[in-house]
């Protein structure tokens, strides 16, 4: 058998691989991105002095 | 709503309406913003620049404050800049401020990256405020413009006033504080006589 | 409770972080090992032959959809009854990878009924429910950008989420009924006739690859929208914060 | 001129992707309505079929009613409809490149979503092609025309309601046309250019018309 002949339907199998992984990699991309432009605001903010807000903080 | 009400205002003079509620103050302003259609009678501007009608030459700060939330503080004031044209007729000595400038000015240079939301009532007042500094037109149309502002900026706002008088601008203003502005004309609405008006 | 213990963002976002790179390392070898089974080990279905690969990803799509719908229903039990701090973050970030994912297992589903009933998309009982879900996901999606405060937004979407989450077995029933009302079964069912064991390894360890992605990705994302309050909150203090020179002016109203 | 019109288009495109993307409540609105469909007429997907272009349309009128209640209201609410007005810009300009904006940010995302939801309906991809074309055309006219309704109830608190029942009527025509044309390019005998054609033409009127007509409204608005 071999794993790469997929048959007469082969459009659609790739079709579905090619678009889940890019689903998942935009996901991917989102999380990471947000993360980094929060980071980026966080420190803006911080360089004008403003305070971290850090919630309720009596346990650390 | 008025009958037989006739003034004139020459430049460099500001003109305060007083008169109890309802009286139609703002009505008045609104009309001469071109708001609120004459209904008999005219509005004439005399050495204003050519293809502008009077309210083009005229800037309306009246209660409500015209910024989107959905903005920050810049974007607003930079469309409203945008948008409207600058008015500088001969004799008057106004010229626009840059935006950053005027948010300076206004004690609000540190909010201009911030979307406008964020914004007090009285940053809001004065975010709107600064429209009039980035666009010069010679007449201010001012509805009670000291409401939501503490006293540091009410003071602000009073030297800007007068700024603009001694450019040779034209105030005319709706407000029940009193101010001090020079040089300054009273016009009293009453009710019973309906409007009867009366220079100081 | 060890659960009240991370009531704390900053004492969860520390956790968040010891434990991520450890889960990010579990999915990606159960990915690995998931692809190969399905596409080496997997043998071909008698009746679909290679499309049968499709279901490698999209019945483990399908399962996460539901479950990223009791994570969000259960994130807001806690937000209205145990009013956890992180329940409604939990809650928001669980709705678009539940969206994703559920996206994913519709369109999977297309392109497998393409080759198998020649048309895209049939009013079939079950795929007119995921519609359904998919639908429910993005309303609470558009409803939680829509509202300003966070904290408003999070009550809101959690009596929404409940309301749905008692709703689905109701709607899933009715579709059902009304799908049999119009269509005796005359469709080929997605899941085919049996699972051989050849296949369903690969099937299990494709589930529990999504399953680990969607916890990395989740834990990223509640980290993400922790840090994106803090922004809110400190923005907020900077716009309050009073310009150098009038610090020392009284805010009174000037009438 | 230029000037002010870029500024107020780009102002207008920001608000509205940056308020809860109305856009994207549009096209799920469109979404949710295409999917009710077959619960009410049954899963027959030959009458999808035949159906499908009619009710795309009537979803992509409903969903562009949904959101042109805002168009005007919000900036009375807040003022700037007064400073607007005496800017001394050319009000029936305003409102057509508020209406261009607001068709961008909600009009545009029906039009692209409109090929998938006709997946749904079972549509064959000539007739996809057919359905798109046909609303890419016609949405902007529904558009304009649904400012004429947005500027005569935008001092109303509760406009939104009244003003799909005063557009409704107006916007008949493009939907005559709009579905006909869709049709016509499905059924062979019938030449699809004639239909076509007329809707364009109905489109630019809607042009012309919406932008006066609404422009009028606002100015009594303001009084």
């Amino acid at each position: 058998m071999d794993p790469f002949d997929l048959g007469p339907h082969a459009g659609f199998i790739i079709a579905c691989y090619f678009i889940t992984i890019s689903v998942v990699a935009g996901l991917i991309a989102w999380v990471v991105l947000d993360r980094r432009q929060l980071n980026k605001a966080l420190n803006e903010l911080e360089e004008q002095g403003i305070k971290r807000a850090r919630g309720n903080q009596a346990q650390s | 709503m008025f009958e037989g009400l006739s003034f004139s205002l020459e430049g460099g003079v500001a003109l305060v309406v007083t008169g109890p509620n309802g009286v139609g103050k703002s009505s008045l302003l609104r009309t001469l913003a071109g708001l609120v259609a004459l209904a008999e009678g005219h509005l004439t501007l005399s050495g204003g620049v050519d293809d502008h009608t009077p309210y083009e030459h005229a800037h309306y700060f009246g209660h409500q404050d015209a910024v989107k939330p959905a903005l920050s503080v810049l974007e607003n004031l930079v469309f409203w800049q945008d948008f409207s044209d600058a008015a500088v007729p001969h004799g008057f000595a106004g010229d626009g401020m840059s935006p950053h400038e005027a948010l300076e000015l206004l004690g609000i240079g540190h909010t201009a990256r911030l979307p406008a939301a964020y914004l007090s009532a009285g940053q809001k007042r004065r975010l709107s405020l600064s429209r009039l500094l980035v666009t010069p037109r010679p007449i201010w149309l001012m509805d009670e413009p000291t409401s939501a502002l503490d006293t540091a900026s009410e003071q602000t706002l009073l030297d800007l006033m007068n700024g603009h008088l001694a450019k040779g601008g034209m105030i005319v203003t709706a407000t029940h504080t009193p101010l001090a502005l020079t040089p300054m004309r009273k016009l009293h609405l009453e009710t019973a006589q309906a409007g009867e008006g009366e220079a100081v | 409770m060890a659960i009240w213990d991370y009531a704390n963002p900053t004492r969860f976002m520390r956790l968040a972080d010891r434990i991520l790179p450890w889960l990010i390392g579990i999915c990606v070898i159960a990915f690995a090992i998931g692809l190969y089974k399905s596409f080496f080990m997997a043998p071909e279905d008698y009746q679909q032959g290679d499309t049968v690969r499709i279901m490698f990803i999209h019945v483990p799509a399908a399962w996460l959809a539901m479950m990223c719908y009791s994570v969000m229903a259960l994130s807001s039990i806690g937000t209205l009854v145990w009013k956890h701090p992180l329940a409604d973050v939990s809650a928001k970030c669980a709705a678009l990878i539940g969206a994703a994912f559920t996206f994913i297992s519709l369109v999977t589903g297309s392109l497998w009924g393409k080759p198998m009933w020649g048309t895209y998309w049939v009013w079939d009982a079950r795929l007119t429910s995921v519609l359904v879900l998919f639908i429910m996901y993005l309303g609470l999606m558009a409803l939680w950008r829509t509202m300003e405060d966070p904290i408003k937004a999070g009550k809101a979407a959690a009596v929404l989420t409940l309301v749905g989450a008692l709703n689905l077995p109701i709607i899933k029933f009715s579709v059902d009924w009304w799908n049999t009302l119009h269509q005796p079964a005359s469709v080929m069912r997605l899941d085919g006739p049996t699972i051989h064991p050849d296949m369903l390894v690969p099937l299990l360890v494709m589930a529990f690859a999504f399953s680990v992605l969607f916890f990395v990705l989740h834990l990223r994302a509640m980290q993400n929208e922790v840090l994106r309050r803090r922004v809110r909150t400190m923005r907020q203090k900077a716009a309050a914060s009073a310009r150098p020179a009038a610090a020392t002016a009284t805010t009174q109203p000037a009438e | 001129m230029t000037g002010w019109a870029k500024a107020l288009f780009l102002r207008e495109l920001r608000i509205a992707v940056r308020i809860g993307g109305s856009g994207v409540v549009g096209v799920l609105f469109f979404l949710a309505v295409v999917t009710v469909i077959p619960f009410g007429v049954g899963p027959d997907l030959n009458l999808l079929a035949r159906i499908g272009p009619a009710f795309l349309w009537i979803g992509a009128l409903l969903a562009t009613l949904l959101g042109l209640d805002r168009l005007f209201q919000a900036d009375r609410e807040d003022g700037a409809l007064d400073l607007i007005l005496m800017s001394g810009r050319s009000l029936e300009l305003v409102v057509l490149v508020k209406c261009l904006a607001h068709w961008m940010a909600t009009g545009l995302p029906l039009v692209l979503a409109a090929p998938v939801l006709a997946i749904f309906l079972n549509l064959e991809p000539l007739a996809i092609g057919a359905v798109t074309l046909t609303l890419l055309v016609g949405t902007p006219a529904l558009t304009l025309i649904g400012a004429i309704g947005a500027s005569l109830t935008v001092t109303l608190r509760r406009g939104g309601l009244l003003m799909a029942v005063l557009v409704v009527p107006l916007a008949i025509p493009v939907l005559i046309f709009g579905v006909s044309s869709a049709d016509a390019a499905i059924h062979d005998p019938v030449p699809f250019m004639t239909p076509f054609l007329i809707m364009c033409a109905l489109s630019l009127i809607a042009a012309v018309v919406g932008p006066l007509a609404s422009a009028v409204a606002l100015r009594f608005a303001a009084d």
